[in-house]
């Protein structure tokens, strides 16, 4: 029933092929340090180890669900490296390469997914909002922090910007689109980061967009644009550029970093009941790791040292989450109560008091407590 | 006779409104090839066509909406919102359209629309994946709101939803998915109990004890672990309207009453029903109407949900202070 | 803080100058018989009359509100007479031309804002359904519609065809985009017909889009197009052009009828405390009746006869509407427990017999009634 | 002392609230030059500049989901929604992020939000601009709910819900916008009532008749009606929480009790209110707690709305059927 000609593949900024060689491309003239370079290898390397050990908690019944990353390493790596420190992020719930960037604690990360927390770090230290389950919500509050970040004048040479992520299917979302829009028509300092790794859970792209996402900014009034999501450099060059636009104040940008989810939607799904195995076969030559490494070694910047030496690292992180993992501590019955409302609320406070009575009344009441 | 989940009691029954009507139907996110997250819709999209089971983009306004204009052109569309905490992007258009159609155009349009929701917690869920929404809902003139707790009411209740000419909000709970029953799918559907119509679970004399979806099991658990009296248990299956003619006999008969839910009990479905069994049976009461359901703070982590959700201990506990009175 | 440069006004469809000169347009070639011509002029001049009576009405506290079509005549007649009687229309709550063309009794027009209905008439028979409040809503019920089309098989030669109204305010809410989207992903037969008449209430064009409006379109994968609103031959070429890409299987188009709403948002508005007279001037300069008149005289298809003919119309429509809207009966007070539900439903048949009996109550309690 | 209507009163409360704060901003549709669609923001545009109050693009969604954000950067945004039936679009971001933003993140975040929502019927409106949604908000854990009844309470709870950190509901009796009261501006805000207090606006010993927002001055015309009772009239303020030290005083004196409100009576916030009034005094009631409200349709054409709200007739009647008992 629809017509297909609109799927054609567009333009995307690529500056690293899938072989490793490093491409020019006019409008994002790039230029990376050895030692950039190897950190962002390390950093893809430690995320996606942090990744397949979370999902492996997750099978060892230590985690209530997992959302993996595999594959989105050099989307969420590239753009999270490209904020500053002041730079405001509002992530969906995959972005654990972002999460790394921005210093979260692995064990912070893991709170949400084994269910103690439904938060887990502080987003003001580190300039990180929470997890944001509810598809396209956040992509609003990143615009109204942009308003804010407009209404403290830290618009301007050196100014802040913010970032919102989501994915493919949540710019079906009318949320996502107000989103746009309010960004648009206030030109507030945010930049829109669309990871479309081509699935939302089962139903495929063409079921969320006729056309590429990147097109739906022009539309609404500002520049989008689609880059390689495999591709850590143009992420970060892509991102780097949208958020000094931001900063200064020329208003939202709309990144579609396309890229593929390698993995189940999250660790409750299975993928073979909607989706060939010759689709990630295809993905995996344009794996976001291996054409960083294949670059290191060309070039001549990395040797058999660092990757053993990376290897190691992720080893120890390895070991590290699934401890921290195991550590995190339940939270107290009481605590059902806590910080609901930041001032006494009689109703709720009343609960709290028979709810504390009823516990206590198992106590003592011997070893298996209640009847 | 067929042994069948919850689960697989309303995908049958979904499938029978499918072969019976072609004008039925099913839309939502990944209701297609993948057949649902909770696999309820598991199949049809293979044997009736993306035509009629329509893999929806991620916009549940989007769903509800559509599903209007679908029914506005003679269609019965069966919504699936993927889990109860995702349900209030719809909010607007389930509120103000849908449950209003029908009133605002003096009875000229129908809205045969059904929207099933999985609901409810208990399955060690990230946050917005345990709600019990089912306040809001009745709340609203123009809904109908049932709920079911187990395979036979699931199979039939999905069937009378969906030729209902009214709205209906099939709140399905999803902790129960996968209790079985024995369900004769071969029966005629004049056999099955009206949707309306409340059931009684288990007889009994001395108090009342009612519940719907997920809590009826643990009611039922706590009749039978109450030694000390005899408890009759109603399955309430419809939330609007209630059968009351079904609770206010039992309560004459008993003279006490406990209700549960997994909502939070403040302004939840237990406070109408208590008020209006106070105003219906004021004389035959020994005991207030007593409430026994979640806190009114938010669905908390999952590590905290078995303190949250009402369980059979404090159910029992509800049934110990009716009786104290 | 925001920056205006995208606000240069992009070309549209004129066919029909202010002056009354007819234009030719390489993609809307028109002809129009003077027969044809002169209708869409009686059309507009009786709907502009009918329109002031309700404004008066209103005034005489006949009417609760009224929200006036002033200015918007040739969108909506154009648009209206482009549908062909098997195509369904959605409106908001201002399409009293649209009503006019889909043959609407004024009664039944009248009869929401006089509040003794919520609704008015039969939205099958009339192939228009009712006026819709919430702003945005019925984009996405248009939209449905149409999907229904599809799986009706009527998508073809010969088919039918959908179309939405909505204002420019309405292009903010995120119902609309996801219509715009859930018709473009679906290829679903439906004309999204905006005007944008340069004002939500107070709110200028620019506090709701950065760009021309028309350019959303492209966004989502589907042509829009800007043409002039006051323009009755664009907006009936344009519309049928649309109108006949859906039906024929093209799927969605957006068209914005760029105009001006010359009267108050509703009588309950006063403009004047957020809007300067001087744009009314000039806009009044571009009225889309005095055009249209201005080309019949000069083409020689009309006369002094057939203008006092079409006015002493207008004076007998205008007694008419002033006479039937009195006449409109007041609903019963149990009225408002009908319909509610298609089938019984014990809760409100209970309240309704209380009522009943609540009313009865007050029967020979003498003239006062009550206390 | 200044004679100030309710809504003057608001709109002074929001100049001062502005004036002590700069983080306090105004934002929603029309608030900017035409200072709303009932002048409750008249003049702030002007004062205050477009950066504070902020006209925005027409959808509520945008409206609460920039708020949010622009609370997390340290504002305090003034939501106003235009009217009660415009609400659902934004019942997601409401429900789903603002009620639940400090709990997720465990007191780290705060959200003093303010929704102003003029809302209630008897306006002669058109459909959508009548509603009463308050139970949809007081079954929501997080959300502070209040409303006032007259100007006094108009100015000094709008400042109190803008210093509160909680998010909070504020919803404005649309219909008694014109209401004037003496407001002493210059009063320091200490001396007001707390937002969360009940207030006994007239005592009485036979019963007592619970009424907030815009049912307050009819129950109030009600208790002097009543020749043959002493009513004893409690303005509730707030709805979530609800002052029940007050109210279960004042039953435990009087024994019988009306609750009424505008909204529909099912699953209303009377149902909550009659149901813990019951567990809570349940000796000292000499008759079920009697609800006056709407029915449960949706709001009609307003040619009925006379029938379907609750007057100063069927509160009496509602009056005469608790002491039926
Ligand atoms: C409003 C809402 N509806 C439904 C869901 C359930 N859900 C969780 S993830 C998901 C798919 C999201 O796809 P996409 O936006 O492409 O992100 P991805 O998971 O691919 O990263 C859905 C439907 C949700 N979280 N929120
Ligand atoms: C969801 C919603 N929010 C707010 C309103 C109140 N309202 C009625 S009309 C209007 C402005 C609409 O502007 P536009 O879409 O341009 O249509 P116009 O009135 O100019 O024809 C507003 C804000 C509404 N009806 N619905
Ligand atoms: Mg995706
Ligand atoms: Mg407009």
């Amino acid at each position: 029933m629809s017509d297909n000609t609109a799927h054609e593949e567009p333009e995307l900024v690529q500056l690293l092929t899938p072989e490793g060689e490093l491409r020019t491309h006019p409008d994002y003239p790039f230029e990376i340090s050895g030692e950039e370079a190897r950190g962002l290898y390390r950093d893809m390397v430690l995320v996606r180890r942090f990744d397949s050990e979370a999902v492996a908690l997750q099978r060892q019944g230590e985690l209530g669900l997992w959302a993996s990353l595999l594959g989105q390493e050099a989307a969420q790596i590239g753009s999270g490296r490209a904020l500053r420190d002041g730079d405001m992020a509002f992530p969906s719930y995959r972005e654990h390469g972002v999460a790394w960037c921005r210093e979260v604690p692995p064990r912070e990360l893991l709170g949400m997914f084994r269910g103690v927390t439904n938060g887990g770090w502080d987003p003001n230290e580190h300039r990180l909002h929470l997890y944001t389950i509810v598809i396209g919500s956040q992509a609003l509050h990143a615009t109204g922090y942009a308003m804010g970040v407009q209404r403290d004048g830290a618009v301007g040479e050196d100014g802040e910007a913010v970032i919102s992520y989501f994915g493919d299917g949540a710019t079906s979302q009318g949320d996502t689109n107000e989103a746009f829009n309010y960004a648009a028509v206030n030109n507030a300092p945010v930049v829109f980061f669309c990871q479309n790794n081509q699935w939302a859970i089962s139903e495929p792209l063409e079921r969320q967009s006729r056309v590429p996402i990147y097109r739906r900014a022009a539309g609404f009034g500002f520049p989008g644009i689609r880059i390689d999501g495999n591709d850590v450099f143009a992420s970060l060059a892509v991102t780097r550029a949208a958020l000094d636009g931001a900063r200064e104040g020329q208003g939202p940008t709309l990144i579609e970093a396309f890229t593929y989810r390698m993995g189940a939607h999250t660790t409750n799904d299975d993928p073979s009941r909607y989706r060939a195995s010759a689709e990630l076969e295809e993905w995996k030559r344009k794996d976001p790791i291996s054409r960083l490494r294949a670059y290191l070694e060309k070039q001549g910047l990395a040797g058999e040292d660092f990757f053993a030496g990376v290897e190691a690292e992720a080893d120890a992180l390895g070991e590290r989450v699934r401890r921290e993992c195991r550590e995190l501590p339940d939270p107290a019955p009481l605590e059902i109560f806590d910080e609901v409302y930041a001032e006494p609320h009689t109703g709720l406070d009343r609960q709290r008091a028979e709810f504390a009575d009823y516990l206590a009344s198992f106590e003592g009441a011997g070893a298996e407590g209640g009847r | 006779m067929t042994d069948l989940t919850i689960g697989k009691a309303i995908n049958a029954g979904l499938r029978r409104a499918m072969e019976n009507d072609p004008k039925v139907l099913v839309m939502g996110e990944d209701v297609g090839r993948l057949g649902g997250v909770f696999r309820v819709t598991d199949q049809l999209h293979k044997d009736f066509g993306a035509e009629r089971v329509i893999d929806t983009p991620l916009a549940e306004s989007g769903i509800v909406g559509t599903a209007i204009g679908l029914a506005l052109r003679g269609y019965r569309p069966v919504c699936e919102i993927q889990f109860d905490g995702f349900f209030f992007p719809a909010a607007n258009q389930t509120f103000t359209q849908l449950a209003k159609m029908r009133r605002r155009s003096a009875g000229t349009l129908s809205m045969p629309v059904v929207l099933r929701i999985p609901y409810g917690g208990g399955i060690g869920a990230v946050e917005h994946h345990s709600e019990s929404p089912e306040a809001y809902f009745a709340h609203t003139a123009g809904l109908r709101v049932v709920t079911v707790a187990n395979a036979v009411d699931a199979y039939w209740m999905i069937q009378q939803a969906i030729t209902s000419d009214d709205p209906v909000v099939f709140l399905e709970p999803k902790r129960r998915y996968y209790e079985k029953a024995a369900v004769d799918t071969s029966a005629s559907p004049e056999s099955a109990e009206p949707m309306g119509a409340a059931r009684i679970a288990r007889p009994g004399t001395d108090a009342t004890l009612i519940a719907y979806g997920p809590m009826v099991k643990t009611a039922l658990q706590a009749a039978e672990a109450d030694e000390d009296h005899s408890i009759e248990v109603i399955d309430l299956r419809s939330i609007s309207p209630v059968d009351y003619d079904t609770v206010t006999a039992s309560v004459r008969r008993t003279g006490r009453v406990v209700i549960t839910h997994e909502a939070p009990v403040g302004n939840g479905v237990g406070a109408e029903i208590a008020a209006r069994i106070t105003e219906d049976c004021f004389y035959h009461l020994e005991a207030p109407v007593i409430r026994v359901g979640a806190f009114d703070t938010p669905y908390p982590q999952s590590r905290l949900e078995e303190h949250y959700l009402p369980d059979l201990d404090r159910v029992l506990d509800g049934v110990d202070r009716a009786f104290a009175y």
